[in-house]
């Protein structure tokens, strides 16, 4: 049985000026421990789906199941003592920290929320997460807007983690980062990934970023998956004329690059 | 980036930078000195003359060693009368003022939705086309005109800038990430409201009450010229000003410009309170 | 080949409250005529100031404070405000990153077509509507009559950015400098309009200068390419040098992350530590600028 | 567009009948009993009972609400309990005296603070920027009637170049003869040139205390918004296409002119306010002082007429405001020429100003 499974979602948003259908129809899969990569340009609903699997946004019509229970049939209350399990990364970092509370509470109040553990039990926790995201014990009583983005997004991915998911959506999580923090942020994803075996929904507009990343992608246009299937396919075989024309237009960094300076690297290290 | 200049050019920029900010820290502590220490001055400090005792012996004098601000129409002395003002005057807009944010910041807040809070807004409205001053002056009369009548007309005129305020407050942070975070992560919704929201919008509405003690101060002051509100003897600066009018007519400055001395003085100290309070919420948010 | 522009020893500084940050160190660099030379860096990095201290435009607190600027045979930062500004426009044209932001949203297109011809004393007529029309027509923009005479806010990011490309080529200038000229755009119309930029520059007799954090731009667009870190040019080179054989430990860095992040360790500076794990970044100057104009 | 005029003159008429009802609400709640406040406590009942008749107060409060409604609806303000004039003739009559200083005034406010707010944002963190800010926050500081006595002292007691505060005429002058009972307009109309401009001397002070009392708030709000405008992307890519410094200082005017007229119009609706308290410490007789007067007399047609007029005149300047912002902007123009206007929050700046 899939971890997450959606069938037929749709939301619509009505505005004075019309209607427009944000997500038109979406049926989707993943298994668990997969990385489903969700890539579509901006305006294509990509953001809104990440926010109808987790309920933030309710769906008009379709089903969401993660872990075999229907989101939709659940009460407010219900909803919130699950949310601990399914949790989400925001793309601006410093916008989805409370600038006013410490790094501490932050990452302490999905516990504080769901009632887990003691006080110091919920201390320990936090250190250890934040210590396993790659930040040290003294970012505990600093505040948001004393670190840099980076390290915002590593508090953020702290505070999804520390209540030990099993589903996360990333929505789009380095796109405001710089090229190397970029890498490393990603980097630690993937550890973790591995280390804490969890399911991703993997939301970004880079081609590049999902090609290393995902090991399945959907290309949504317009509300809709236009294509699905394994990264590698999908990414050297695009079927649908859309997908070929985003693959076409990204620009790729001359790929012979690569392993050339890597070896240059190591030569000025040795 | 590296900091530039030599030690000697680079201690002479870090002492500037030292006297500058401590230039504002220091202004701050003496407004906060003037608002506290003046009406507890009023109360607890035996004033050097009785400031309710007319005088017909020593009418209209000009200040000299006895009477440090002269003596008005009636030969009170001045000063006493100055200072007396304060125990009425910055107790009755503090306590408007905190009846205006008890009212006015719960409306805000939970009103940004449904037709209670449209209908809330329309009064809101409505009442910034109305004239304060005429406003504030009919709800005297309508209660009677003592000191509590006073708080709770001036309270009545103040409480729609904060539902104004903190609504919008509620509807711009409702909709930021941290919010939409803070929901993802299961909190209800009494804990956003406090851990969230009141937590980011407290700083506006501190600013704001401030600025509304000092619009308070000078409403009391305008309706204590206009001869409405606490009754004499109890010295006011508004009905002190109003007094010495015709003495400044004459040339006799002095019943006039210490009370309205004592009044920009204590308005400017309330202005310079809340804009360091704005400051240092600018500082704590936007360090980057 | 002729220098249409070159900078030597440039530094730059920001005088804030708390004391003075020095934003570029000693950067040197030419624009041959007919190339285009990208400027790529991290946020932070200065590079958005060069483009900046050669236009003249930064605001206080940022000041030149050492260098020259020499653009067709005049050395710029010598010059007088009034100057600069016929040389603004005319001369040198300049591309925004967001064209929303830049383009005045309560004016028509036309008029402000006409502002930048009054501007430098060209008499607005309808031949000269007309060769903003042919400009817009030229910059793919689709029915440029009906664009001219509406606003900014009735189009899409990729034409609103066409109609800023024409502004900036409006009067013919030889260089042309753009900053992150499609950071704001999606990924198939960011080609479309890089596309446009190069024949409507280089292929027309003019230079570019571009500011962007993506190395497939650079990659696909730049003859030459400038690394900057932390207000330093660390290497400037021919972009297939540069990008092949990447000398500066920082610059190999950069490519690494792009081409495989899976096990890239970011570039430390000598005494440093790596940007993102001990202090926070310095603060990017034109940020400090902006939060203090909030402030008051 | 014809449409979207109809309706915002919908929504007024709307606010029009809430202000009425709220004038009626708010004085018929007054504790005092109109009749002992005209007749005096010795009064007997039966001409209480006389009085109640002919104001109306022995009916039920429907009917009263709903006759009072109409009437007011029909142009009739009621009479004055005590002097037993027209409250609208006397409206009519007073109105041109305060507004002959009011708008000066404003405009005076205006040049002062669109001229000081531009050059202290051109000259940020400079001497003239510091100047200015120590200058506003003084006057941010002072009460109305402070700033009015200071000029007064100053101007008339010392240097003796402005006339004394007791009004519009001194007993030299000629009354002109009555013809519409305003003294300016009836000035104007007999060609009693000289009695006119002493009218417009005497009026000097008035207008310049309102004058830079209002300057103050308003020009703090051009230099903030004048320096985030000069900080963005939009005045950057003018600049880098070289437009001259006229032309830049025109798009960026035209970026906060929403929120400079919203302002102005708060200023106004102020300013209305501020006015009877103007014309107590000048003598000037205009609808400010006559206001106060009934308020204090507890005249209940006066009060009332005054509460009307003045709340419906701001509320008019709203009303228009929240037109024109709307129409000289492309960006909301179209939308509301289409008719299909999304509702939206009026910005509308905090006002600082220690009176208003």
């Amino acid at each position: 049985m899939p971890l997450l499974e959606l069938v037929d979602v749709t939301k619509i948003f009505r505005t004075p000026y019309g209607e427009a259908r944000a997500v038109d129809g979406i049926t989707l899969s993943v298994e668990a421990g997969e990385t489903l990569g969700i890539i579509g340009e901006s305006g294509s609903g990509k953001s809104t789906l990440g926010r109808l699997i987790l309920r933030l946004v309710e769906p008009d019509s379709g089903s969401v199941v993660i872990e075999g229970q229907d989101v939709l049939a659940l009460s407010r209350g219900e909803l919130r003592k699950k949310r601990r399990h399914w949790q989400i990364v925001f793309q601006e970092p410093f916008a989805s920290l409370n600038p006013r509370l410490t790094i501490r509470q932050i990452v302490e109040e999905p516990l504080v929320v769901a009632r887990i553990g003691t006080r110091a039990e919920r201390r320990l926790r936090v250190l250890t997460t934040l210590e396993e995201v790659g930040l040290s014990a003294d970012f505990m009583d600093r505040r948001p807007a004393n670190l840099s983005g980076g390290q915002q997004q590593r508090v953020g991915i702290a505070r999804a983690l520390v209540t030990n998911p099993s589903l996360v959506v990333l929505d789009e999580p380095t796109s405001s980062l710089d090229l190397t923090i970029r890498a490393s942020i990603l980097r630690t994803l993937a550890r973790l990934r591995a280390s804490r075996r969890l399911t991703y929904v993997f939301i970004s507009h880079d081609i590049e970023t999902v090609r290393h990343f995902c090991s399945t992608v959907a290309v949504m246009h317009r509300g809709k998956i236009v294509e699905v299937g394994p990264t590698q396919e999908v990414l050297m075989a695009p079927q649908h004329p859309y997908t070929q024309s985003l693959i076409s237009a990204a620009l790729p960094v001359v790929p012979y690059a690569a392993t050339v300076a890597t070896t240059n690297l190591q030569g000025q290290i040795s | 980036m590296t900091s530039l200049g030599g030690r000697a050019s680079n201690w002479a920029k870090q002492s500037r930078a030292w006297a500058y900010k401590r230039s504002g820290t220091v202004l701050v502590v003496v407004a906060a000195g003037i608002i506290v220490g003046l009406p507890l001055a009023a109360i607890l400090l035996r004033l050097p003359q009785n400031p309710l005792q007319p005088d017909v012996e020593s009418m209209a004098l000009a200040p000299n060693t006895v009477h440090w601000f002269g003596t008005d129409g009636n030969g009170m002395d001045v000063f006493s009368r100055t200072i007396e003002s304060a125990r009425l005057d910055l107790p009755i807009s503090l306590a408007a003022t905190a009846i205006a944010l008890v009212i006015g910041v719960p409306l805000g807040l939970f009103a940004t939705t449904g037709m209670a809070g449209e209908a809330i807004m329309r009064v809101v409205d409505a009442f910034a086309a109305l004239p304060i001053i005429v406003i504030a002056v009919v709800s005297i009369q309508l209660m009677g005109g003592g000191a509590t009548d006073v708080i709770l007309a001036i309270a009545l005129v103040a409480a729609p800038r904060f539902v104004r305020l903190s609504r919008a407050a509620a509807i711009s942070l409702r909709s930021s990430r941290y919010v939409e975070a803070a929901v993802a992560i299961g909190c209800s919704p009494i804990r956003v409201a406090f851990n969230h929201i009141f937590r980011n919008a407290y700083g506006v509405i501190l600013v704001q009450a401030t600025l509304t003690t000092a619009g308070a101060l000078s409403t009391i002051a305008a309706l204590n010229f206009l001869g409405v509100g606490v009754k004499p003897p109890q010295p006011s600066w508004g009905a002190m000003i109003e007094d010495g009018v015709s003495m400044l007519i004459r040339g006799q400055w002095w019943a006039v410009a210490f009370p309205s001395l004592a009044l920009l003085v204590v308005i400017g100290s309330l202005n310079i309170i809340a804009g360091a309070i704005e400051n240092k919420m600018e500082r704590v948010e936007h360090t980057r | 080949m002729n220098k249409a522009l070159q900078v030597t020893e440039l530094e730059t500084e920001f005088h804030t409250p708390k004391g003075v940050v020095r934003a570029l160190h000693r950067v040197s660099f030419d624009v041959q005529d007919n190339e285009i030379v990208g400027i790529v860096g991290e946020s932070g990095s200065g590079k958005s100031t060069v483009v900046r201290s050669i236009t003249k435009l930064l605001m206080p607190p940022g000041k030149v404070s050492a260098g020259t600027v020499t653009f067709a045979g005049r050395s710029l930062l010598g010059l007088p405000e009034r100057e600069m500004r016929q040389i603004r426009g005319k001369d040198i044209g300049f591309i925004a990153q967001n064209p929303f932001s830049a383009l005045n949203p309560v004016t028509r297109i036309e008029k402000q077509f006409a502002n930048i011809a009054k501007a430098h004393g060209v008499k607005v007529d309808p031949s000269e509507r007309n060769r903003a029309l042919q400009l817009l027509e030229s910059t793919g923009v689709r029915d440029p009559e009906r664009v001219m005479r509406g606003y900014a806010h009735e189009l899409s990011g990729g034409m609103a950015q066409r109609v800023v490309i024409a502004m900036a080529l409006y009067l013919n200038p030889q260089l042309v400098i753009a900053d992150e000229p499609t950071t704001a755009l999606d990924l198939t119309v960011q080609r479309q309009v890089l596309d446009t930029l190069r024949r409507l520059t280089v292929e027309s007799g003019r230079s570019m200068l571009i500011v962007t954090h993506d190395l497939g731009v650079v990659a696909a667009y730049c003859n030459r390419v400038l690394v900057m870190y932390r207000g330093s040019i660390v290497e400037q080179g021919l972009v297939a040098d540069v990008f092949v054989r990447p000398q500066h430990p920082y610059t190999i860095s950069l490519l690494n992350s792009v081409v495989r992040p899976e096990d890239e360790t970011p570039y430390v500076p000598d005494g440093g530590e790596t940007p993102d794990a001990g202090e926070p970044e310095s603060p990017d100057p034109s940020k400090v600028q902006l939060s203090e104009a909030r402030r008051s | 567009m014809i449409r979207y005029i109809i309706s915002r003159l919908v929504i007024a008429a709307l606010l029009l009948c809430g202000l009425i009802t709220l004038s009626f609400g708010l004085v018929s709640l007054l504790p005092g009993d109109p009749a002992v406040a005209l007749l005096g406590e010795y009064a007997t009942p039966a001409d209480i009972a006389r009085i109640h008749a002919e104001l109306g107060l022995d009916l039920p409060f429907w009917e009263r609400y709903l006759g009072y409604m109409s009437r007011t609806l029909s142009g009739d303000l009621g009479h004055s309990l005590f002097t037993g004039s027209s409250v609208s003739g006397e409206i009519m009559t007073r109105l041109p005296n305060t507004l002959i200083y009011l708008i000066p005034g404003l405009a005076l406010a205006l040049i002062i603070g669109m001229a000081s707010g531009t050059f202290a944002a051109y000259r940020y963190r400079r001497f003239a920027d510091k100047t200015f800010t120590f200058w506003i926050s003084i006057l941010m500081a002072m009460p109305e009637f402070v700033l009015a006595l200071l000029l007064l002292f100053v101007f008339y007691q010392q240097l003796r170049i402005a006339p004394a505060p007791i009004g519009m005429l001194s007993s030299a002058q000629i009354t002109p003869p009555h013809v519409t009972g305003s003294v300016p307009i009836d000035a104007i109309i007999a060609g009693q040139w000289a009695t006119f401009s002493s009218i417009l001397g005497r009026a000097v002070l008035p207008i310049v205390t309102m004058g830079l009392f209002f300057a103050a708030p308003f020009g703090k709000t051009v230099r903030s918004g004048l320096l985030q405008v000069l900080q963005s992307p939009q005045i950057e890519f003018a600049r880098a296409c070289g437009l001259r410094p006229a032309q830049v200082f025109r798009y960026a005017l035209s970026d906060i002119r929403g929120s400079l007229m919203t302002y102005l119009v708060l200023l106004f609706a102020a300013s209305l306010s501020g006015a009877a308290i103007v014309e107590s410490v000048f003598s000037w007789p205009g609808v400010g002082s006559w206001s106060l007067d009934g308020v204090l007399k507890g005249d209940v047609p006066v009060i009332q007429g005054f509460v009307l007029i003045m709340g419906s005149t701001s509320l008019l300047g709203y009303v228009i405001l929240d037109a024109l912002i709307t129409l000289l902007d492309p960006r909301t123009r179209s939308k509301a020429v289409a008719g299909r206007r999304q509702p939206r929050e009026r910005s509308t700046p905090a006002i600082t100003s220690a009176n208003s």
